[in-house]
């Protein structure tokens, strides 16, 4: 494979800023449709890597070149199970939000694609990036333009939002900078397979568990550090928001994946007790507190901590099995994280989406203002009640696949877990279909919504396409799976270490 | 071999084809409907046709698998149908009250106009449940067991505009989703310990699961009896028993043929279709068994009682099928899973026929639903009337119709094998009283409506169209016929082994052989010696000089009545507990959650705080800067001191 | 004989430096510095650093110590009241003369012994006439002739731009004649005259 | 002895020089004295090792001090010409403006 595929799909991102960035003072349409054919070539490039890459190997489509080479730090990419998913759902998502762009704004549509895109190439370079110094190059780089897309084109006190999450994600990853340099010291390079091989004693292992789980904590928001997400949320503009929901949140967790499990097995095994205990605090306690959330966006923003707090779980649970288990149930769980990673991206990227649509004919984000609006848009809560069941957990949507999976790993570590974990369904049952009942059902008490019209057909088009994923996913999650159970099965491994 | 298998899938979803199209594309109604019944019409065909071909066949499974549903290392995830000799006899019961259900709403649902949506959702029910109870693995049958929930949702809520609507839909469903979480927990064990999802694997090592032992609070559990215990609950909140039953009565907002289809005939069994199909895992633990027997009889008796005093006509009918799925829970217990499903079935046809002479009734006076206000409308209406009195009588029990024959079996198994203590006498106690008020509550509302003074004001009332009257008459001849045609399918040497894989200790052979004895003795006789056809008879005479000849009594000895009146209009306080207690204590939960947790605690101690710090630490550093020069030298020349003095220090000197 | 006049005249300078800061009209501290220098000139006379010597009189007192003359002459500072300054000055000559009294106590106490003294004696050896000037003028033009370009150059920036930060243009409020202006005058910026009792009833 | 002395009598310049900066808070002009006097002290140093060490570069160095110190009491002058212009007194704690 002589073409470098990984670096065009990484830096395709980034041309695309820069061509919108030019297009700012041209005319709407021009705008829109260059835009939207870009991302389509983003999503040919990833259609051409997903044909390209053969299930059943490690990293495939390998680039190095020396970057900073006295220190050992190489220009390393590569892309195996895991990261293949995700770089897919950041495409994909990456040009639902352009194509939502073009639906609902009006003006400075240019700004707001740039935004996007730079947000899409930094992520995309995390996920494929298999060097320390690189993942924290992009891992830094991400947060820039997502702190200024809120900053920007956000709702009413918006910079107080975008400094609360640019301060909380900074503060982690500067630990994680050090620890990145300790290890990349103590190695010798910076790569991820040397990473993985150094013999680190308990202690040592100890503080970079702690330095990583700090970063990672706070980007996929764990229950403590959790608070800057529903501000964050509130503020963004629709795209902001289902790019920060969908793809953002991911780099926690795959953080977790290629950071905390291979590298400090020992550590996480010590500490996964304490971690099961704050992911079961997230479920439960975020539950109820988006129970009783006045403003819907700040509702599905705890919504999606609940599901991250069900992604930490499933991961911290493969070290709570005994060892009489086998291995397979591990990459059930593991395998089983990813799937939910990828069905939350979906839906709570829906549910900003159709938030957005409402949000941008009345322009109030209070539950009050909104009653009986089946009434005046069938189709719409049509498409809301779908993504309402995929962020549920209903069968057959997204949704439940990656929450049964987790129950199912957390059945094999320790049955009380699996008893609160299932609890998730009721809590998000209640608080999802508590929105359901105060937004579509009942009489239209507020005057506006009367005047409101249906939604046209290209947001038809725009969540059709988002329900067909959706739905797709939940009736055959092998398209997940089947990528990604070897490139699991290594990390699972490292559990094992861990353990013996 | 290819023909059965194309008509197997299709037989479950040509309902799934005709909903989706009506849904999306269809907008005339006179398309809906009819697209909608000729789906029902094909998959109950090609239902029959199966049945056919299965008893004339080996009586095998017919099993058809339709795709991998996750490429797991050892977690064979396959999704398929199996059509064994109880998933047919089911899909026959589903298919049949569905297509009929699908007729009548034609006429009830005339002037609607939510009439497309209405249409597309039965069918795509209709589909879930056929899907539910044909499929052949545990992830199938927790997706059939979560649609049908969400279709009830979407049909109780039909009439969205109305605010009940909306509490009565979302009460359901989470009591519904409550259920399912312990439903699901069971699921997960379970294909944990099978390492499959099929139901194959699972019958296969039952016994494996038998002695296998978890503990909890250590002292080990047997896995069996635990799965059987969440599967039972689940089985619990679908199915109404008592401490979920409250969802049930208030689900009546949605339209009569909704009620009829999904909360009497279809939906509420689907929790002892569940406990049937896994008889096996109930059968190794008696404390559970006795514990399924102790709630369904106590929803028997008092859960009917409550219809006693109750003035709608559709809520009165609620707590028939409440007390009714008591009885089938009984059965479960005593481990007649046959008999069970034999009720079961029966109860559909009479319940659903039932429900529909309620709606034609309302459809007659203008959605009027309170029995007081309806009377003699037995001259206007004839048939409903007598489709009524047929159904009242099979439900009560009266023995030439079909709920005498499964009634009865459950009553004179109780008698046999409820074990000989003070639980055991409770429960056939129970139901014995419960024979006794189930025709007091139906022929109350028989005498009040339709012989009664007539005091509606709706002047002349009209027959209501053929098209809910044909469907009507044909249950109410199925809640005649049914019960002694299929009798020998159910029960007796030939009869099918409906549930599989059982595992054949004492207790059950001990039935089969009693049942056999019964059976073949002939029922009537057997039921002359019994009690319950004495009560059953007398519940009707009593009524009949209570609600027609005398109603003045219940005027006159209107104090001493007033207590246990008030008890039973309030359900038994489960509404206020549940409002008062549960409720508030959640809410009260989640918003203290929010204030202490998210704004205290978050917000308020750690942001704010942290940053007042930095501003004050950084607003002391400034007051430094004073704006005199010789401050600044002194500071200065302190510092150079300072640094010599340390030095000095470090290098030894001082 | 030559450490006593050298312990004598450092003593004085340390007098005028102190009265430098304690004396309160800075005429007179500007002379004190003046004297200072004055008298470190002497000392480095017996160091025997005859150039160095001069360069201060000339160029430090000539040039620098003329300029605060000037700038106290111009800025014409009036006395400032002592009373309140008092408390500190008192407290400093205290300062003072805690340090200086023991060491010249020392000092003297030093000059009977005869070994001190030689070794330092011996140190200063005084050169002939002409040779340190030679000497002198000899290094500073060869080794260190760049480093002398380059200072010089840098430091006539700083002359240069003081004395631009400090120039006034031409105040406004004094009338000046600028003959160039008065040759460029046109005719129609003559004076021209009104009839104000037309204009009157045109406008009304 | 004599190196004592001079030792002495530099490191009371600096001393006066820095008390006379503390104390004088009214007058700039006698601040700027005491920064000639540092010069001065340091210069007594360097000629006197110079002689002790028999070369001559610490007398090029004084002499580059003197150069030095020369230029920068021209800046500072001219700087208090300005300030004198600006605030009409050479009062340093009139100078309230550079507060940090």
């Amino acid at each position: 494979m002589n073409i470098p595929i990984l670096s065009l799909i990484l830096w395709h991102g980034l041309i695309a800023a820069i061509i919108m960035s030019q297009l700012a003072r041209s005319s709407i349409w021009l705008q829109k449709s260059t835009a939207v054919i870009i991302s389509m070539l983003g999503c040919g490039l990833t259609g051409y890597l997903w044909y390209g890459f053969i299930p059943n190997q490690a990293f495939q489509f390998v680039e190095k070149v020396p970057w900073i080479a006295h220190l050992g730090a190489f220009y390393h990419l590569g892309v195996d199970g895991i990261s293949l998913n995700l770089v897919i759902l950041t495409m994909i998502i990456v040009f639902l939000s352009i194509l939502s762009i073009c639906v609902i704004q009006e003006k400075n549509i240019a700004s707001a694609c740039t935004w996007v895109f730079l947000v899409q190439a930094m992520s995309i370079g995390a996920f494929l990036a298999l060097d320390g110094l690189l993942f924290y190059l992009f891992w830094e780089a991400s947060l820039l333009p997502m702190f200024l897309y809120i900053g920007l084109c956000g709702g009413g006190n918006r910079w107080f939002a975008a400094r609360k999450y640019f301060l909380f994600s900074l503060f982690g990853s500067l630990f994680f900078l050090v620890s990145i340099l300790y290890l990349g010291l103590k190695a010798g390079d910076f790569s991820f397979s040397s990473f993985y091989q150094l013999q680190l004693n308990l202690n040592e292992q100890l503080l970079l568990f702690t330095a990583f789980t700090l970063a990672f904590a706070i980007k996929l928001p764990m229950f403590p550090l959790h608070s800057w997400l529903p501000d964050a949320h509130t503020q963004a503009s629709t795209s902001g928001s289902m790019l920060l929901a969908a793809i953002l949140l991911k780099l926690g967790g795959y953080g977790f994946m290629r950071f905390n499990l291979p590298i400090t097995p020992d550590a996480s095994m010590l500490l996964a007790p304490l971690m099961t205990v704050l992911s079961i605090i997230a479920i439960i306690y975020i539950g109820f507190v988006a129970a009783v959330q006045s403003d819907i966006k700040r509702l599905i923003a705890y919504a999606s901590i609940s599901h991250m707090g069900m992604i930490t779980l499933g991961l911290f649970v493969a070290y709570l099995m005994p060892g009489s288990v086998q291995e397979s149930t591990r990459i059930i769980g593991i395998s089983g994280v990813l799937v939910h990673m990828i069905s939350h991206g979906l839906s709570s990227a829906g549910l900003f989406l159709c938030f957005g649509l409402v949000y941008h004919r009345l322009g109030t984000r209070d539950i009050k203002d909104y009653g009986g609006l089946m009434r005046v848009m069938p189709i719409y809560s049509g498409f809301f009640m779908l993504f309402i069941l995929s962020n549920i957990g209903f069968p057959g949507t997204a949704g439940f696949v990656g929450e049964f999976f987790v129950i199912y790993a957390t059945c094999a570590a320790n049955l009380w877990l699996a008893g609160l974990a299932v609890l998730t369904m009721v809590l998000s049952a209640t608080y999802s279909l508590g929105l359901v009942k105060q937004v579509f059902y009942g009489r239209v008490n507020n005057m506006q919504l009367l005047t409101v019209m249906d939604i046209n057909w290209s947001e038809k088009l725009l969540l059709g396409l988002l329900s067909l994923m959706i739905i797709g996913v939940g009736i055959a999650p092998d398209i997940i799976t089947a990528s990604s159970v070897h490139a699991i099965k290594n990390t699972v491994l490292f559990v094992k270490s861990g353990q013996s | 071999m290819q023909l059965i298998k194309i008509l197997t899938i299709s037989s479950v979803c040509w309902p799934l084809a005709a909903g989706l199209l009506t849904g999306l594309f269809v907008k005339s109604h006179r398309l809906a409907h009819r697209l909608c019944v000729l789906g029902m019409l094909l998959s109950f065909l090609s239902i029959i046709w199966l049945c056919i071909q299965f008893m004339s066949g080996s009586q095998q499974a017919i099993v058809v698998d339709l795709m991998q549903w996750s490429s797991l290392p050892n977690l064979n995830a396959k999704i398929g149908l199996c059509f064994d000799a109880f998933a047919i006899m089911m899909c026959l019961m589903v298919s049949a009250v569905a297509l009929l259900i699908h007729i009548y709403s034609i006429g009830y649902m005339q002037d609607d106009i939510g009439y497309v949506r209405f249409f597309s959702l039965i069918s795509l029910f209709s589909f879930a449940m056929l899907f539910l109870i044909a499929t052949n693995n545990l992830i199938g049958l927790f997706l059939g067991w979560e649609s049908i929930s969400l279709f009830s949702y979407f049909l109780i809520g039909f009439y969205y505009y109305k605010n009940r609507a909306a509490e009565a839909n979302f009460k359901a469903f989470l009591i519904n989703r409550f259920g399912d979480c312990a439903f699901c927990l069971g699921l997960a064990l379970l294909i944990y310990h099978c390492k499959s999802t099929a139901y194959a694997d699972v019958y296969a090592n039952i016994n494996l699961l038998a002695n296998t032992s978890l503990n909890i609070f250590n002292n080990p559990v047997q896995l069996t009896t635990l799965i059987g215990c969440l599967f039972f609950i689940g089985a619990m909140s679908k199915s109404a028993q008592i401490p979920l039953h409250i969802w049930l009565p208030d689900s009546m907002e949605g339209p009569t043929p909704v009620s009829a289809l999904l909360h009497a005939a279809t939906m509420v069994t689907a929790g002892v279709y569940l406990l049937a199909r896994f008889g096996s895992m109930i059968e190794f633990s008696a404390g559970l068994k006795l514990v399924i027997t102790v709630i369904g009889a106590t929803g028997a008796l008092f859960l009917g009682m409550m219809a006693l005093c109750e003035a709608d006509i559709k809520r009165i009918i609620a707590f028939s099928t409440l007390s009714q799925l008591g009885y089938m829970m009984v059965a479960i217990g005593l481990g007649a899973y046959h008999i069970a499903i034999f009720h079961l079935i029966m109860h559909a046809f009479f319940k659903a026929c039932l429900f529909m002479a309620a709606g034609s009734v309302i459809v007659g006076l203008h959605h009027e639903q309170n029995i007081f206000k309806m009377g003699g409308l037995w001259s206007s209406m004839p048939i409903t009337g007598l489709c009524f009195f047929l159904s009242a009588l099979s439900l009560s029990g009266i023995p030439p119709f079909s709920g005498f024959y499964s009634k009865d079996l459950i009553l004179s198994v109780a008698q046999a094998s409820t074990p000989a203590s003070f639980l055991g006498y409770y429960v056939y106690d129970a139901i014995l009283l419960g024979c006794l008020v189930t025709p007091l509550y139906i022929f109350r509302v028989y005498w009040t409506v339709f012989c009664g003074p007539e005091n509606h004001q709706h002047g002349e009332v009209c027959e209501s169209p053929w098209t809910i009257r044909f469907p009507m008459t044909i249950l109410a001849i199925l809640s005649i016929g049914a019960g002694a045609l299929t009798l020998p399918f159910f029960v007796g040497p030939d009869a099918l082994n409906i549930v599989p894989a059982l595992p054949d200790t004492s207790a059950i052979t001990r039935l089969n052989q009693f049942i056999n004895k019964i059976v073949t003795g002939g029922l009537l006789i057997h039921a002359l010696r019994e009690p319950a056809l004495a009560f059953s008879i007398g519940g009707v005479v009593l009524s009949w000089i209570i609600y027609k000849r005398k109603p003045q009594w219940t005027t006159r000895h209107q104090t001493w009545l007033a207590i246990p009146e008030y008890i039973l209009r309030n359900q038994y306080g489960f509404d206020w507990v549940y409002n008062n207690i549960i409720v508030t204590f959640f809410s009260g939960c989640a918003r203290t959650c929010q204030k202490v947790g998210e704004q205290y605690l978050i917000n308020r101690t750690i942001e704010n705080r942290v940053s007042q710090n930095i501003v004050i630490g950084a607003e002391k550093f400034s007051r430094v800067q004073t704006s005199y020069l010789n401050r600044y030298f002194a500071i200065m020349s302190v510092a150079l001191a300072g640094l010599i003095g340390i030095s000095l220090f470090y290098s030894g000197i001082l | 004989m030559i450490v006593p006049a050298i312990a004598t005249i450092s003593m004085l300078m340390i007098l005028f430096a102190n009265a430098v800061i304690l004396l309160n009209h800075p005429v007179k501290s500007v002379l004190s510095l003046i004297a200072c220098f004055l008298c470190a000139s002497i000392l480095w006379l017996i160091f025997g650093a005859e150039y160095l010597a001069l360069v201060l009189i000339f160029l430090y007192v000539g040039a620098v110590m003329t300029l605060f003359l000037f700038m106290v002459m111009m800025m014409n500072v009036d006395s400032y009241t002592p009373d309140e300054q008092f408390t500190t000055k008192f407290s400093v000559m205290i300062l003072t003369l805690t340090i200086l009294v023991p060491c010249a106590i020392y000092g003297l106490s030093q000059l009977s012994n005869p070994s001190m003294i030689s070794t330092d004696i011996a140190s200063v050896k005084l050169s002939s006439k002409n040779e340190s000037f030679t000497l002198f003028s000899s290094v500073l033009y060869q080794d260190y002739f760049w480093v002398i370009q380059i200072v010089g150059l840098i430091l006539a920036v700083p002359i240069v731009l003081a004395a631009g930060i400090v120039k006034q243009g031409a105040n406004t409020h004094v009338k000046q004649q600028k003959s160039s202006e008065q040759l460029a005058v046109r005719s129609n910026q003559r004076l021209t005259l009104v009839d104000t009792k037309q204009v009157r009833k045109k406008s009304c | 002895m004599l190196r004592s002395i001079i030792i002495l009598t530099s490191m009371m310049l600096v001393l006066t020089a820095f008390v006379g900066m503390i104390i004088n808070r009214r007058n700039l002009i006698v601040m700027l004295l005491c920064v000639e006097m540092i010069f001065l002290s340091a210069n007594i140093n360097f000629v006197y090792f110079s002689r002790f060490h028999q070369h001559v570069h610490g007398q090029v160095m004084a002499l580059m001090i003197i150069v030095v110190a020369a230029a920068e009491s021209a800046v500072a002058l001219a700087l208090m010409v300005l300030m004198y212009r600006q605030y009409h007194t050479v009062d340093s704690s009139k100078l309230v403006n550079i507060r940090g």
